[in-house]
C-alpha cells in the first residue's frame, strides 16, 4: 500500500490505519457475502483523504467500518482499523463508546434521517460534548454557536432552537457537521455530504467545510462519488469498486495521471459528453402539452388555491422522442410538477394534455393505458421501494399488470431490464433494505421501463449515482429514445447534465418559470441572473476551483432572507445582483422572448443581463452600482463572506 | 369447628357489631316490603319491620303486632292490634296502618310480588283504632300464616318513599344503597322489650361463592348465607368457624309439559323419573347437603309430609322401559338448564349420565340465568324450576298444583287434586286436613309432570363468635330473621 | 396548546357526540330487543301476564319505544339521566358514588400498572433477543392468560384468608387515608394490573424497537451514546404516540371490564352497576353506564393522540 | 416522523419471496419458535383426536370423590363432580383451540381487511368505518352476547361469530393505525400511478409491510378469545355442558381452589401453555431481527 509521502508530518505514524479490512453482509438465505474485501488505506494527520467509487462500491461500509461500527445485517470479518493509538477493531463496546463521537466522527450520508425528529437541534448538537464530558452544557453551546457562524449556517444565535424538519435539507448538513466537530474529534467522516443537496447549496456546504477543517487542522475522510467534488476537498483519493480498492494517490495525481482504467473511466465521465439532438423533434404534435399549471399543498381556499402554493402558472411542451430538462434548486417545485402531472396530486389551475386530450386530473379517472404512457420515477429511491418485496417481484409486477407477462417470460424480462440499468442479476432476490442508495434508484428506473412508456419523469434519477453508472443510465436512456421514441421529462438540479442530455430546458425558481428554451439557444447569455447563478455552482474538476469560484457565487448565492419580496413581486429577487427596488420587488416580471428565441422572466433588458457573465468583477462592478440605490451593502448580507475571514 | 356448635343454648350477650354477606345484591334491591324478592330484602324487611304474626320453627303462626286473631267460618277475620306499639318515628301503630298496608298489594301499580295471595282479601277495613276485619273471598283457614309471611309486613300509613324504613321492627335503618350496603343499628325502644342483642348489623351481598367464604375466613365478615356444599370442608377446616345447616324443603324440580310433546305421554313422564339417580345428585352435586325427595314438594320438616308414599328408587331397567314404551329412545330429547335454577345444570348433567347408559340421548341447552323465568321457564317441554317452600302447603299447592294455577310448571291438570285442595282449605279439623293433603302428594307423586329428586338444604357459616343462630324451616339466616335473636361471644 | 391541538379536539368532541348518540341508540335496541323487561324481571317468578301489564303501565313501560327514547334523550339533553326503573332512585345518585369508585380504582390501578409496564418494554427492547426479554415476554403473556378470576381468588386465598396480611373485600374509598386505601384495594389493583400490563408491555417493547432501528439512532451510537441514553432520551420520544395509543386502549378496559374484580371484592363500582342494569332490564341505567364507558374511552383515545402529536413537533408546529 | 403511531416493526421484517422461502424458512424460527411450534402441534393434535388418547370418559361421573389430587388413577385429579380432569381437559382442547383460534383468526381478518380498506381508501369510509368501530368497542360483551344468545340461541355457529364482533375493532385500530403511516409512502404512490386497485394495494403493498405488528397483537388477542369464550359459556352462549373450554373448567372448579385441587391448576396450566407457545412462535418469526433496517 502505497504510503503518502506527501502529507505534512511525514515521520509520524499516520493517524488512522486500515489494513486488510473484511466485511460482510448476511443476505436473505442467512448467507454472507463479502461488501467490503481486504482494503488497506492510511489517514496522516491534518489531511483529507477521499474515499470515492460507484454506489454500492462500499464507502458507506468502509467509513463505518473506521467507528468500529457495522450497519444491521453486517459485520467486520477481518482486518484492523487503528485510531491514533486505538485498535478500533478490538475495542470493547464500552471502548467504543468512548471513541465515538470523541475521537471519531461521522457526518451521515442523510442529514435528515440523521437528525432526531423530535428534539432541538441544539441538544443533539451538544449531546456527544454532554456525553464525553468535554464541555459544560453552557460551553458546548457558546462552542456550537461559534460553529453555526463558522459554518454560514443563517441566523447561528437561534437557529439551535429549531427542530430538524424546520431548516432546509443544506442546512441540516452543516447543522450535521457542527454536531460532529463539538468536540474537535481527531478523525471527521464526511459521508457524501452534499449529494442530496443542489448546486448554489452544495458550494456552500463546501466552502464551509473547507474552512472548518482548515482552521481546526482536522483530519478528514471524506466519502463521495463526483470526482468533482471531492477535487476541491482531499489531499488523497482511494478510488474503490466492488468493496476493493483500485487506486491510491494524491488528488492531483488522480486526476491528470490516473494509473488505474477504471479511474480514467471515471474521469472520462466525470464531463457528460452532449447527445445529437432528439430525432423526429420539432415537427409533431406535442406528446405532453402543459398550460398555466398551478399546484400546491395544505388544502384549498375557497378560491380552489392552494394554502401551500408551490407552482406557479407553468407552461411547456415535450414532443415525442425528445426530452425537457427542468432545472432548479432545492424546494422549487420539481418534484411537484412531475406529481401533478402523474396524476398523484391535484392540480389547482391549468390543463396536462397527453396527445392532445386533456388528462384528467386524478389518476383513479384515468385509463390504464394512460397511466402505463406516463411513468414516473420518484427521487426518493429507498421510499419509492417496498421494503417488503424482492427486486425481482417489484420488476414484475408492472410487466405482469401492464403486459400480462408470466412464467419463465416474466423472470427472462425481469433479468433483461436489471442488464439494463447496469444491476447483476443476483439482485432480483434481494430486498431493498440490501442495496447501496444508487442501487435502489436505478431499480426504479428499471421499473418505470418495464411499462414500456412513451413519457418518463426522471425524478433526480442520476444525483445519487456516480459518474460512470451515471453516464450509463444516461447512455440507456438516450438509447431507449434512440429505439423506442420515448420521451422524458429529466429533473435535475445538476446543469451540467441536463445541458448534455436535454433538447429543451426550463429552469424554475420558487415554483416559477424564470427560463425556458431549447439546448442550442440557452448555451449562450442573455440569461436570467438565476441560471447564470447555477451556471456559476457547478463544481469543475479542477483544483481550486472551490476558491475561486467562491469569489462571486458567495456573493449571492446565499443572501437568503437579505430582502424581502411581495407574493407579487420577482421571487429571486432577495438574492439578485440586479433587482430593482420598487419594480421587482412589486410586480412579477412576466415571460418574455429573448433576442436568442428563449423565454426568460425578469424585468431586465437583454442587454443589462448580457452584462452579467459570470466575472467576479463584473459581479462587484454591479453590486457597487447596486449599493449606489441604497441597498444594505454585501459584506451585511452575506455570511459566507464573514465565515471566510475567521 | 363443626356442625351445629351455634345452637347450644346460652345467655345471651348485648352490644357489638356484625357484618353479615348475602348471596346477592343488585340495584333492585328493596325496603318496600310489597316488592321485596330476594332472601337480602327478606333479611332487611324483617330488621326494620314486624308482620302481624310471624312464623316460628315448624312455619306455625305466632302473634306479633297482633293481640289476638279470631274468625268465623276463617271467612271474616278480626284483628286486635298490641298498643303502643311505635314507628321509629316516634309515631305509634294503628288500625290505619295495617289497612294500608294490606291494601297496598291489591293495587297493581305497586308491583307487589303478594298481589295473588292478596287478592283473596275482598274486604280490610279498620273496625277501631287497634282493630282491623278482613273478609276473604273465601274460607282460608291460613291466613294467619299467610300475614307472617314477608311480604306482609307493616308499613307506616301513607308511605311511598322507600329510599328508608319507618318500621316497628327491632333496628333502625342508617343506610340503604341498594346493592351496595344496608347498616341497621339497634331499636332503643323496641316493643318486645328483649332484643335484640347487637348494636349494629351492616349487611350486603357477595354473589360470588368463593368470594364470600374467604371473606369470612379472613375474618372481613361473621355470617354468610348460602355457601356452596363444596365449600364445608374448607369452612369446618378452619378452626374458629361452624355451618349452620337448614332443612328447609327448597328444590330444583325438572319441569315436563304435559301439554306437549314427548311430555304429554305418561311413559315418558315416569320414565324420566326413574332416571334420577337422586343419591348421586346427593352426593356428588350437593355434597351429601340435601335429602333424598320423593317427587312431591313437602319436605320431611314440613307438618304434612305424608310418610307412607314408597320411596321411588333410581331404576335404568324401569326407566328404559318406559321410555322405550313412549318412544324416547331413538331421539334426541333436550334439557334446558340454568344457573338461574339450582344446580340446575349439574342436575341435568347427572341425568345426561344416567340416559346415555340406557342409549338415549340427552342435550344439555343452557341459558342465560338473565330472564329464564320469562323466557324458559314452564315454556320449554323439558326445563328445571326451583321453588322455595312456602309457609303452607296450600299456598304451595295452589301456586304450582292446582290445574289453573298460573304457575301449574307441568300443565298437570287432576280434577281429584282440585276437589281436594279446595276442600282442605276449609277443612279445620287437623287430621282430616293431614290426610287430605297426603292424598294430594300422592297424586303429585303419581301424576304431575314435575320431577323431584332432592331438597336442597340450606348451609350458612359464621364465626364461632356469633351465637344464638337457630335453624327455621322457612329459611336460612333463622329464616332471615337472624339479627333480632343473634349475639356476639366476646 | 396551539391551534392544532385545538382543531383536533373539536373535530373529536364533535365526532363525539355522534359517536355517544349512536352508542346510545344501539344500546336503547339491543335493551328493548333483549327477551324479558323490567316488569317481568321484578315479578320474577310472580310475573302473572296481568300483573306484568300493570306495571309495565305504571312505569310507562307501554308507551312505543321511540317515545321512550326521545323523551330519555330529552332528559339527558338538559342534564337528567332518569330514574332507575327497578328502584325509582334517580341514575345520577345511583351512578355517582360508584363511578368515583371506578375511578379511583382505575387511576390507581393506571397509576400501578403504566410504569410498571413501561419499565418491563423498555427493559426488553433494550435487551431485544437476550434470555431475559423471552423470558419476561413469556411471563406477561402467562400472567394474560390466567382467569383474572382465578387470580383474585387466589390472591384472597393466601393475602386475605392464609396471612391475614389484606381484607378480602375491598373497601370503597370513602374518608380512609391513602395507606388504608391501598391497603384496601391492593388485591383488585394486582388483578387488574395482571390484565392490562401485558399489552402495554408488549406495545411499548414493539414500538421502541421499531425506533430503534431509526438512522437516528444509529447516529446516537455513533456519538457514543450508551444504551440506557439512546433508548431514553433518542427511542422513547419517538415511541410516544403508539405506547399512549396503547395505554389508552388497556386503561379503557379499567371502566367498563373490571365486572370480575368488582364482584370478587365486592367493590361497588359502576360495572357491576351496568351487569345489575342489563339483567333487569332497567334500561335507563344501562344507557347511562354505557355512555360512560364510551365516553372514557373516546377520552382516552383522544388523550392518546394529543399525547403523540405533543411529542411529534412536526405536527406541534403545522 | 407520523410513522410512529405505528406500533411493532412496521416495515421490519417481512415474509422472504416465494421462491426462496422454503430454504430459509426454518433457521429463523430458532429454538424458542420451535418449541412453540411443537407445543401448538401437540395441542391441535389434541383437538382432534384428544378423545382417543382420554383416559376415562370426559363427562362420566366416576365413583371417585370430588377435586382429589393427582394420582396415578386420575393423573390430574378429579373435578367438582368427580370426573377425569386430563380426559377432560383433552376433550376441552377441542372447544379451545377450535373456537377461539377460529374467533380470532375471525376477528384478525376481519380488522385486517377493515384496517387497511380505511387507510388505503380513507375519507369519508375512514371516517364512518373508525367512529362506528370505536361505539362498538364501547358497548359491553356481555351485552352483545345476550343480545346474540336472545336473537339466534346458543350454538357454536353464533358463538365464533359473536367473539369475533368483540374484537374485531381492537384489531382494526391497530390495523389501521399500521397502515395509515405505510398508506403514505411512496412505494404505494407508485402501485396508485400505474392503476392498481383498492385491495392489491392493501393486500400486496400495506399488508406485508404491517403483519409484524398484526401477528403479534393475534398473539395477545387469542388469550382475552380464551377467557372471553369461557364467560361467554358461562353465559351459555356457547361450550353447552356436559363439555367445556379450558376457561369454563377452571370456572367450574373454581371451588377446588382452596383445596389446592390441581382440576383448577391444570386447565390453567393448559391455557398458559397454547397461548404462550403461540406468541412464542409468532415473535420468533416476527419480532426477531427487526434491526435489519439498518442499511440505507
Ligand atoms: N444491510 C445490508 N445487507 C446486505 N447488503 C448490504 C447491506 N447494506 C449494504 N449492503 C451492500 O453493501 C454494498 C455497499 O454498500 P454501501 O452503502 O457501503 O455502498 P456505498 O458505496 O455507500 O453506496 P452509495 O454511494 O449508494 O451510498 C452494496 O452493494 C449494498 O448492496
Ligand atoms: N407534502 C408536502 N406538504 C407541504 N409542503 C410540501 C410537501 N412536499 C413538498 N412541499 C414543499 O413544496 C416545495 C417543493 O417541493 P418539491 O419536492 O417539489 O421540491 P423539489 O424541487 O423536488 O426539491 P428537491 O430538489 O429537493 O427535490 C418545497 O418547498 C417543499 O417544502
Ligand atoms: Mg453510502
Ligand atoms: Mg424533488
Amino acid at each position: 500500500m502505497t504510503k503518502m509521502t506527501q502529507s505534512a508530518d511525514s515521520g509520524a505514524a499516520p493517524l488512522v490505519e486500515v489494513r486488510n479490512l473484511k466485511v460482510v453482509a448476511r443476505g436473505e438465505d442467512g448467507r454472507e457475502f463479502p461488501i467490503v474485501k481486504d482494503v488497506s488505506f492510511s489517514v496522516e494527520r491534518g489531511e483529507v483523504v477521499a474515499l470515492i467509487g460507484e454506489s454500492g462500491s462500499g464507502k458507506t461500509t468502509i467509513a463505518l467500518a473506521m467507528m468500529g461500527h457495522a450497519r444491521g445485517g453486517c459485520r467486520i470479518a477481518g482486518g484492523r482499523v487503528r485510531l491514533g493509538d486505538s485498535e478500533v477493531t478490538a475495542l470493547s463496546d464500552a471502548g467504543l463508546a468512548d471513541l465515538r463521537g470523541r475521537r471519531v466522527a461521522y457526518i451521515a450520508q442523510s442529514a435528515a434521517a440523521a437528525f432526531n425528529p423530535s428534539r432541538t437541534i441544539m441538544t443533539q448538537v451538544v449531546e456527544s460534548a454532554l456525553i464525553h464530558k468535554t464541555a459544560t452544557r453552557a460551553e458546548a453551546e457558546i462552542k456550537a454557536r461559534a460553529l453555526f457562524k463558522a459554518l454560514a449556517l443563517p441566523d447561528p444565535d437561534r437557529v439551535g432552537d429549531r427542530y430538524p424538519h424546520q431548516v432546509s435539507g443544506g442546512q441540516l448538513q452543516r447543522l450535521l457537521a457542527a454536531m460532529a466537530l463539538i468536540t474537535d474529534p481527531e478523525l471527521v467522516i464526511f459521508d457524501e455530504p452534499t449529494t442530496a443537496l443542489d448546486v448554489t447549496t452544495q458550494i456552500e456546504v463546501l466552502k464551509a467545510f473547507k474552512a472548518v477543517v482548515r482552521d481546526r487542522g482536522t483530519t478528514g475522510l471524506y466519502v463521495s462519488h463526483d470526482l468533482a467534488v471531492v477535487t476541491q476537498v482531499a489531499d488523497h483519493i482511494v478510488v474503490l469498486r466492488d468493496g476493493a480498492i483500485r487506486e491510491v494517490g494524491a488528488t492531483g495525481q488522480i486526476i491528470d495521471a490516473p494509473r488505474d482504467d477504471y479511474t480514467r473511466s471515471l474521469i472520462a465521465a466525470a464531463e457528460p459528453q452532449p447527445r445529437g439532438a432528439a430525432l423526429l423533434a420539432e415537427p409533431s404534435a406535442p406528446l405532453l402539452e402543459v398550460n398555466g399549471l398551478t399546484a400546491g399543498y395544505g388544502g384549498v381556499d375557497s378560491a380552489g388555491m392552494p394554502y401551500i402554493p408551490v407552482l406557479n402558472d407553468v407552461g411547456f411542451r415535450i414532443h415525442r422522442g425528445s426530452t425537457l430538462g427542468v432545472i432548479g434548486e432545492s424546494g422549487c417545485g420539481k418534484s411537484t410538477l412531475a406529481r401533478v402531472i402523474a396524476g398523484l396530486m391535484p392540480r389547482a389551475r391549468g390543463s396536462v394534455k397527453l396527445d392532445g386530450r386533456i388528462l384528467a386530473p386524478a389518476i383513479g379517472s384515468r385509463s390504464r393505458e394512460e397511466l402505463r404512457r406516463i411513468q414516473i420515477v420518484f427521487q426518493m429511491a429507498d421510499t419509492a421501494l417496498n421494503p417488503a418485496t424482492t427486486v425481482g417481484k417489484v420488476l414484475s409486477r408492472p410487466l405482469a399488470f401492464y403486459h400480462g407477462l408470466s412464467g419463465p417470460a416474466l423472470d427472462r424480462r425481469v433479468a433483461e431490464l436489471l442488464d439494463l440499468v447496469k444491476l447483476p442479476r443476483k439482485l432480483a432476490a434481494r430486498k431493498p433494505a440490501e442495496l447501496s442508495g444508487g442501487q435502489k434508484q436505478r431499480i426504479n428506473l428499471a421499473r418505470a421501463l418495464a411499462a414500456k412508456p412513451d413519457l418518463i419523469l426522471c425524478d433526480e434519477v442520476t444525483s445519487a449515482l456516480d459518474t460512470v453508472v451515471a453516464a450509463a443510465i444516461l447512455d440507456l436512456l438516450a438509447e431507449l429514445q434512440r429505439e423506442l421514441g420515448v420521451s422524458y421529462m429529466f429533473i435535475s438540479h445538476d446543469l451540467k447534465t441536463v445541458r448534455a442530455i436535454c433538447d429543451d430546458i426550463m429552469v424554475l425558481y420558487a415554483g416559477c418559470k424564470v427560463e425556458a428554451g431549447s439546448r442550442e439557444a440557452m448555451a449562450k447569455p442573455p440569461h436570467h441572473p438565476y441560471t447564470d447563478l447555477l451556471t456559476a455552482s457547478v463544481p469543475e474538476m479542477r483544483m481550486g476551483w472551490l476558491e475561486g469560484a467562491g469569489a462571486h457565487t458567495g456573493a449571492f448565492a446565499s443572501m437568503h432572507g437579505g430582502r424581502v419580496v411581495s407574493r407579487a413581486g420577482c421571487a429571486f429577487y432577495p438574492r439578485c445582483p440586479l433587482g430593482i427596488e420598487g419594480l421587482c420587488d412589486r410586480e412579477r416580471p412576466p415571460l418574455r422572448p429573448t433576442v436568442r428565441g428563449t423565454e426568460i422572466a425578469c424585468h431586465r433588458s437583454d442587454g443589462d443581463l448580457m452584462g452579467l457573465t459570470v466575472h467576479g468583477t463584473e459581479i462587484a462592478g454591479h453590486r457597487s452600482d447596486l449599493d449606489v440605490m441604497g441597498r444594505p451593502s454585501a459584506g451585511q448580507r452575506s455570511p459566507t463572506i464573514a465565515a471566510t475571514s475567521i | 369447628g363443626g356442625l351445629g356448635t351455634a345452637f347450644a343454648a346460652e345467655t345471651p350477650k348485648k352490644g357489638g357489631r356484625i357484618r353479615v354477606a348475602g348471596f346477592s345484591s343488585s340495584t333492585a334491591d328493596t325496603l318496600d316490603p310489597a316488592k321485596q324478592a330476594l332472601s337480602t330484602d327478606y333479611v332487611r324487611s324483617t330488621m326494620f319491620y314486624n308482620g302481624l304474626t310471624s312464623l316460628d320453627e315448624r312455619m306455625a303462626p305466632q302473634l306479633e303486632l297482633a293481640e289476638s286473631i279470631e274468625h268465623d267460618g276463617a271467612t271474616v277475620w278480626t284483628i286486635k292490634l298490641r298498643r303502643g306499639v311505635q314507628f321509629h318515628d316516634g309515631k305509634t301503630l294503628t288500625a290505619d296502618d295495617v289497612v294500608y298496608s294490606l291494601n297496598r298489594h291489591k293495587d297493581p301499580a305497586v308491583g307487589s310480588k303478594a298481589k295473588t295471595l292478596a287478592d283473596q282479601m275482598e274486604e280490610i277495613k279498620a273496625t277501631g283504632p287497634l282493630e282491623v276485619t278482613i273478609r276473604l273471598t273465601g274460607p282460608n283457614a291460613d291466613l294467619p300464616v299467610i300475614l307472617g309471611t314477608y311480604h306482609f309486613k307493616i308499613v307506616k300509613d301513607g308511605t311511598t318513599d322507600f329510599t328508608t324504613a319507618i318500621g316497628t321492627g327491632p333496628f333502625t335503618c342508617k343506610e340503604f344503597q341498594p346493592g351496595v350496603r344496608s347498616i341497621a343499628t339497634r331499636n332503643g325502644n323496641f316493643w318486645k322489650g328483649v332484643g335484640p342483642w347487637l348494636d349494629e348489623v351492616e349487611y350486603f351481598g357477595i354473589s360470588d361463592n368463593g368470594a364470600r367464604v374467604n371473606a369470612l375466613l379472613s375474618g372481613d365478615v361473621d355470617l354468610i348465607a348460602a355457601i356452596d356444599p363444596r365449600s364445608s370442608r374448607q369452612v369446618l377446616g378452619t378452626d374458629g368457624f361452624a355451618i349452620a345447616e337448614t332443612k328447609w324443603g327448597n328444590y330444583t324440580n325438572l319441569v315436563m309439559r304435559m301439554d306437549q310433546a314427548p311430555c304429554n305421554n305418561p311413559d315418558f313422564v315416569l320414565g324420566m323419573k326413574y332416571l334420577f339417580d337422586r343419591e348421586l345428585m346427593k352426593k356428588s352435586v350437593f355434597r351429601g347437603f340435601a335429602e333424598v325427595a320423593n317427587d312431591q314438594p313437602l319436605a320431611s320438616s314440613n307438618r304434612y309430609y305424608s310418610p307412607d308414599i314408597p320411596q321411588r328408587p333410581y331404576d335404568p331397567e324401569k326407566a328404559k322401559f318406559h321410555l322405550k314404551k313412549a318412544g324416547a329412545l331413538d331421539s334426541t330429547l333436550q334439557v334446558v338448564a340454568s344457573a338461574a335454577a339450582k344446580s340446575s345444570v349439574e342436575m341435568a348433567v347427572v341425568l345426561q349420565q344416567a340416559a346415555q347408559k340406557i342409549g338415549m340421548k340427552i342435550d344439555i341447552k343452557q341459558v342465560p340465568a338473565d330472564g329464564y323465568w320469562s323466557n324458559y321457564w314452564m315454556k320449554v317441554p323439558v326445563g328445571f324450576g326451583n321453588v322455595n317452600p312456602r309457609p303452607t302447603a296450600d299456598i304451595l299447592f295452589n301456586l304450582f298444583f292446582k290445574s289453573d294455577a298460573t304457575w301449574n310448571e307441568s300443565a298437570w291438570k287432576d280434577g281429584r287434586f282440585d276437589q281436594l285442595l279446595a276442600a282442605s282449605r276449609a277443612e279445620t279439623d287437623e287430621a282430616k286436613r293431614t290426610q287430605m293433603y297426603h292424598d294430594m302428594q300422592l297424586l303429585i307423586h303419581e301424576n304431575s309432570g314435575i320431577g323431584i329428586p332432592v331438597f336442597i338444604n340450606n348451609l350458612d357459616a359464621h364465626s364461632s363468635r356469633l351465637k344464638g343462630l337457630r335453624p327455621m324451616s322457612s329459611g336460612g339466616l333463622m329464616g332471615y330473621g337472624f339479627a333480632e335473636y343473634v349475639w356476639l361471644d366476646t | 396548546m396551539n391551534a392544532v391541538i385545538w382543531k383536533l379536539l373539536l373535530t373529536r368532541l364533535a365526532t363525539a357526540a355522534g359517536t355517544l348518540l349512536f352508542v346510545a341508540t344501539t344500546v336503547f335496541v339491543i335493551t328493548t330487543m333483549l327477551p324479558g323487561d323490567v316488569a317481568q324481571e321484578i315479578l320474577g317468578q310472580n310475573a302473572t301476564p296481568e300483573a306484568v301489564a300493570a306495571l309495565r303501565s305504571a312505569m310507562g313501560l307501554d308507551q312505543p319505544p321511540l317515545e321512550r327514547f326521545l323523551s330519555w334523550l330529552g332528559g339527558l339533553m338538559v342534564g337528567n339521566p332518569g330514574v332507575s326503573l327497578v328502584n325509582g332512585l334517580p341514575v345520577a345518585t345511583l351512578i355517582g358514588e360508584r363511578l368515583s369508585n371506578s375511578l379511583v380504582l382505575a387511576a390507581i390501578t393506571a397509576a400501578v400498572s403504566v410504569p410498571v409496564a413501561l419499565l418491563i418494554g423498555i427493559s426488553s427492547a433494550m435487551l431485544r433477543g437476550s434470555l431475559y426479554d423471552r423470558v419476561v415476554g413469556a411471563a406477561t403473556i402467562f400472567v394474560v392468560s390466567v382467569p383474572e378470576f382465578l387470580v383474585a381468588s387466589l390472591a384472597v386465598l393466601v393475602f386475605a384468608v392464609k396471612l391475614h396480611w389484606l381484607p378480602a373485600l375491598a373497601q370503597a374509598p370513602q374518608g380512609h387515608d391513602l395507606l388504608d386505601l391501598m391497603r384496601g384495594l391492593a388485591m383488585p389493583i394486582v388483578t387488574l394490573s395482571f390484565v392490562i400490563v401485558a399489552q402495554m408491555a408488549r406495545m411499548t417493547r414493539a414500538a421502541l424497537i421499531d425506533t430503534l432501528s431509526a438512522p437516528y439512532i444509529e447516529m446516537a451510537r455513533l456519538k457514543g451514546a450508551r444504551p440506557i441514553r439512546i433508548v431514553l432520551t433518542h427511542a422513547l420520544p419517538n415511541a410516544i404516540g403508539p405506547i399512549a395509543n396503547a395505554v389508552a386502549l388497556s386503561l379503557s378496559f379499567l371502566l367498563g371490564g373490571v365486572i370480575i374484580v368488582e364482584t370478587i371484592f365486592n367493590y361497588p363500582g359502576i360495572a357491576k352497576l351496568m351487569v345489575d342494569g342489563v339483567a333487569t332490564r332497567d334500561f335507563p341505567v344501562v344507557q347511562a353506564c354505557a355512555l360512560i364507558f364510551c365516553a372514557g374511552y373516546l377520552l382516552l383515545v383522544m388523550l392518546a393522540d394529543i399525547a403523540a402529536i405533543l411529542s411529534n413537533p412536526r405536527l406541534r408546529h403545522q | 416522523m407520523m410513522n410512529h403511531d405505528v406500533s411493532p416493526p412496521v416495515l421490519a421484517e417481512a415474509p422472504p419471496a416465494p421462491r426462496p422461502a422454503r430454504r430459509l424458512f426454518w433457521p429463523r424460527i430458532g429454538f424458542a419458535g420451535t418449541l412453540g411450534g411443537s407445543i401448538i402441534l401437540f395441542w391441535l393434535v389434541m383437538a382432534l383426536f384428544g378423545g382417543h388418547f382420554a383416559p376415562h370418559d370426559a363427562t362420566e361421573m366416576l365413583d371417585a370423590d370430588v377435586f382429589e389430587p393427582i394420582n396415578w388413577l386420575y393423573p390430574f385429579g378429579t373435578d367438582y363432580l368427580g370426573r377425569d380432569i386430563l380426559s377432560r381437559v383433552l376433550a376441552g382442547a377441542r372447544q379451545t383451540v377450535g373456537i377461539a383460534l377460529a374467533a380470532t383468526v375471525l376477528a384478525a381478518l376481519g380488522g385486517l381487511l377493515a384496517g387497511l380498506a380505511a387507510a388505503v381508501i380513507g375519507g369519508w369510509f375512514d371516517a364512518i368505518l373508525s367512529r362506528t368501530l370505536d361505539a362498538m368497542i364501547s358497548i359491553p360483551s356481555k351485552l352483545f352476547g345476550l343480545i346474540l344468545v336472545a336473537a339466534f340461541g346458543s350454538s357454536i355457529l353464533v358463538l365464533i361469530p359473536t367473539l369475533a364482533v368483540i374484537y374485531l375493532p381492537g384489531c382494526y385500530r391497530l390495523v389501521r393505525a399500521a397502515a395509515v403511516n405505510v398508506a403514505k409512502l411512496d412505494f404505494v404512490l407508485v402501485a396508485r400511478a400505474r392503476g392498481e386497485g383498492s385491495f392489491y394495494i392493501m393486500t400486496r403493498e400495506v399488508l406485508p409491510n404491517i403483519v409484524g405488528p398484526v401477528l403479534a397483537d393475534f398473539g395477545l388477542r387469542f388469550v382475552y378469545v380464551v377467557l372471553l369464550l369461557s364467560s361467554l359459556s358461562f353465559l351459555g352462549l356457547g361450550v353447552q355442558p356436559p363439555d367445556a373450554d379450558w376457561g369454563s373448567l377452571v370456572r367450574e372448579n373454581i371451588g377446588g381452589l382452596p383445596y389446592g385441587a390441581p382440576a383448577v391448576i391444570m386447565p390453567a396450566v393448559a391455557i398458559a401453555s397454547l397461548t404462550i407457545s403461540i406468541n412464542m412462535l409468532i415473535d420468533s418469526l416476527f419480532g426477531r431481527n427487526t434491526d435489519r433496517k439498518g442499511a440505507h
